[in-house]
């Protein structure tokens, strides 16, 4: 092909866009939505998978060590301790510090501890981070084993909910996404479909003059990846608008924000640059995709 | 070139439109082609584009073998063809210019080439006015036109028009079989289907009537034209 | 009756389709309009049927003032028009069966009115044994005989009929012609633009000539058909 | 308009969707989707506000009696506590209870029971559940002017909490819904715009033979209707997939599903009579509604 038929066919394919602004318009609202709903759906689930990882680092298991352990005991079991796989950090808490945070804690109670006096019943503990909270009973188990060790608490439950909503959520969201990629194929298949459907005249007439079947495909081509372009642009803006809107609510929102952990948020800016490079190719690959194939019908026909 | 070897064409809901048809028309040729509505003129037409396969029989178009021709090939061969079609099938989405050009185009000609020879054809026919109008602004003979200076333009080796005059006042329609005969002076062999047999009288040459699918006449006839 | 004072049509391209055009035709009449390509006749039928509307001047129509009718009032004043258009207007993906009587169905006339009416015109026009094909699939001069028939069909007070023979052959044509009159003798006005001068010739009768958007002529002409 | 035209009309509505049938899939296919998406978010909604509300009703004011109070003053705060509004339920909780539970719950402080003996250093106290928490403040102030009160523990931040969530969850669920509307009234509106479009000719035709605008219109309201009306059935059936599927997964989280209570889901079965009812109307309704609005424009055309 020469360049000045590609240059006309470009032509042909903005200007189609015009010619058929109705069916354009269709198209370009249809990826837009689909756009923005598998994007949100992207983004929301960065987000959860964010904040489950963080309230996951808030787990703590504690090694109670027997009462009045000495310095060297103290440093063998930490090192002991260190060496384990799966630590993510460890901190000592001695019983001193333990008393003063449950006498803090239990304030309802105060008369309970005016009766015990200057007497702390407490012993010292590491305060130890897992990382992969799904492999901590082994963990576990190898630091039951070491000596000198009194009782080992770890947040069981809590970690059995946090591996629990991570699969649901997990389920709930891949489900999500996938759904809306499937919607968003079947409706921007459809409408590209539809388009095609209502020029199939005009398609006939041109294989009967021996267009070829590139030549009449180009500027649909074109016209669909343009099309998909601007789709990408709008949605863009309004998954930023959607996002931006959304953090706004959330920062007015401190307990919950302090507790599923503000750092946790994916803020707009960390991901704007993957995000509008997403946003534009995709739209345009998917719009390019999508006419080039509904396209296949009626050139064979 | 065309040659049809024994050709049936059956459709799909048992109407025999042609029936045993063998038909040779060599380079150079000028043929009307008459008959009766629904004698199967148009299917005649439809075979030789490839619209339509035939049922049983051979088909040879400008050195292409029909029957075994693939569907990639059939757009070279229809640019051998230039067609007047009976329903003139203009893109409505295109101007009168680019309905025409977009025949050049598809072969990829050089602009300058088009940018010559389509407003030449559209004054062949006369219609230098109306280049930018769409085929929904036209009049019915308007648009037969068109459809003729789109079968020309591009020069082809065979000229197939079915019933190019249907829509047009007599002292056009002469004119426009004028046009056909001269280029068929240039080389190109045209086909012509008409029912009006005043234009046939007149012209006259090979005449091939078509009856109930069947050729019920193929002879060469003189025009009352030559004599006047 | 269809009277037309001092009519212009400016279309929004510029084109001056019809220049103060003053017309009458009376009811039970029989016009032919004849008149070079892109004169303006298919710009006046599309006027009487108020498809488009006049740029200037006063349309009266079968009793209907077309200039001040409303949208919503169309379709009665459609309904006393049969109406054979040039590029046929069928719905393609209607049977020549509903095609026909899909007319009769909009006035919500009686089933069993339909079933004996809808057959008489096919058979009228030849096209009995294609009631159950679809417009795809019938020849060019079949399809203008549905048109005929569905103009016909609903017994109309004015028929306007577009080249109705322009892809049928002379035999036919003259028998459409014959039954265009005789449906004239039982009181529709009957008007058909054509470009065959050899059927005016033939039949004569009122001829309206229209040339560049005027009337050029307008006369009642003695048809050779009776002295045959 | 007469019976035989109603039934002509009718027959070809019916026999549009199959001699269109390409655009019909498309409408369906999108009518489909839409009704899924509006249907999930919406139970979802209705499944995440239940669970709120289940969660809410965990939370309890405790008010701390004077010590050693006695019964006359017992059911004189009582009696007074249980005419405040804003009460859901009261509950007296005896200092001997009290300091079991304590001792259960800190049973890696048993050396600290040990040390305090038979002395039971805690007080008598009501635990009471709020009805409504947004006003929790304002039933707490009430509760601070009762006589033979020496302390009231309230879950501020647990309430605030709460109130966050939903707050956030509000906002976002009644976007996603509001979201997935706009959504299907584009894609909706989108196809059988251009379904009708693809058939612009044949309506203009039926314009030029005197048929009105009803005429023209009724099968393709008819039309609409039935696609619509199978889209319903469609959706109803993916959704109760969906649905089942989910709490198929949910069910297996044993510590999850104790946290947000088993309670607070809704089956299936409590919601299928008004879900099955709202799909089908919803999707006839709809689909007639959509040609009926797109036919519109190409018959004043
Ligand atoms: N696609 C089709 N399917 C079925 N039958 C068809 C199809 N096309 C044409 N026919 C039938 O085949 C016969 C021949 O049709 P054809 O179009 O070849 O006639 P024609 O000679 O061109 O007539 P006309 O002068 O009226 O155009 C007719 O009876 C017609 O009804
Ligand atoms: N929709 C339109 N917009 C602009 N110009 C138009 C339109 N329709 C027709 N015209 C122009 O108006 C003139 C008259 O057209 P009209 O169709 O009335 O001609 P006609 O007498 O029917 O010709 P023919 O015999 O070729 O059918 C022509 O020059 C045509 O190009
Ligand atoms: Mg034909
Ligand atoms: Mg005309």
């Amino acid at each position: 092909m020469k360049f000045s038929s590609i240059r006309y066919l470009t032509e042909q394919g903005v200007e189609n866009i015009w010619k058929n602004r109705m069916m354009s318009f269709a198209s370009f609202c249809v990826l837009l939505v689909s756009l923005v709903l598998v994007g949100i759906s992207i983004l929301a689930w960065q987000n959860v998978s964010s904040m489950i990882g963080n309230v996951e680092s808030k787990n703590e298991v504690i090694v109670y060590l027997n009462d009045n352990t000495d310095q060297e005991n103290l440093n063998r079991i930490e090192g002991i301790l260190r060496n384990l796989p799966n630590i993510a950090s460890l901190d000592f808490y001695s019983k001193e510090e333990a008393y003063l945070a449950l006498k803090n804690r239990m304030s309802d109670y105060d008369v309970l501890f005016e009766s015990l006096g200057d007497d702390n019943p407490l012993v010292d503990s590491f305060r130890i981070q897992i990382e992969d909270i799904s492999q901590m009973s082994k963990t576990i188990s190898q630091m039951e084993s070491i000596d000198g060790i009194m009782n080992i608490s770890a947040p069981y439950e809590f970690v059995s909910f946090l591996t629990q909503l991570r699969t649901v959520l997990t389920w709930v969201m891949t489900a999500l996404i996938f759904a809306m990629l499937i919607v968003s194929a079947v409706i921007i298949s459809n409408t590209t479909k539809t388009s095609v459907y209502s020029r199939r005249e005009e398609i006939r007439i041109m294989k009967y003059v021996g267009a070829t079947n590139a030549f009449i495909r180009v500027p649909f081509f074109i016209e669909g990846m343009i099309t998909g372009f601007f789709a990408g642009c709008g949605a863009l803006l309004i998954t930023w608008l959607v996002y931006d809107t959304v953090m706004n609510i959330l920062e007015n929102q401190a307990t919950l924000l302090n507790i599923i952990g503000v750092g946790s948020l994916v803020t707009f800016q960390q991901i704007y640059l993957p995000m509008t490079l997403s946003y534009l190719f995709g739209g345009a690959l998917i719009g390019a995709a999508g006419s080039a194939f509904s396209t296949e019908k009626y050139i064979d026909a | 070139m065309v040659e049809l070897k024994d050709v049936s064409v059956k459709y799909s809901n048992g109407v025999d439109a042609l029936d045993h048809v063998s038909l040779k028309i060599n380079d150079g040729d000028f043929a009307f082609v008459v008959g009766a509505s629904g004698a199967g003129k148009s299917t005649l037409i439809k075979l030789l584009l490839k619209e339509i396969d035939a049922t049983s029989g051979k088909i040879i178009v400008n050195g292409y073998q029909l029957n075994t021709l693939k569907k990639k090939e059939i757009p070279a061969l229809r640019r051998t063809i230039g067609i007047v079609f009976q329903d003139f099938r203009l893109i409505s989405s295109m101007t009168v210019y680019d309905n025409i050009a977009f025949v050049l185009r598809v072969t990829d000609a050089p602009v300058p080439h088009i940018k010559k020879r389509v407003p030449y054809v559209m004054n062949l026919v006369g219609l230098q006015e109306k280049a930018k109008s769409y085929p929904d602004e036209l009049s019915g003979g308007e648009m037969q036109r068109v459809a003729i200076a789109r079968a020309l333009v591009n020069d082809p080796q065979l000229l197939i028009a079915d019933e190019p005059t249907g829509n047009i006042d007599p002292e056009l329609s002469y004119e426009i079989v004028e046009l056909l005969k001269s280029i068929n002076m240039q080389g190109t062999t045209v086909m012509m289907v008409t029912h009006e047999h005043e234009l046939v009288r007149r012209f006259g040459g090979r005449i091939i009537n078509i009856t109930a699918g069947q050729i019920a006449f193929d002879e060469i006839m003189e025009g009352t034209d030559n004599e006047i």
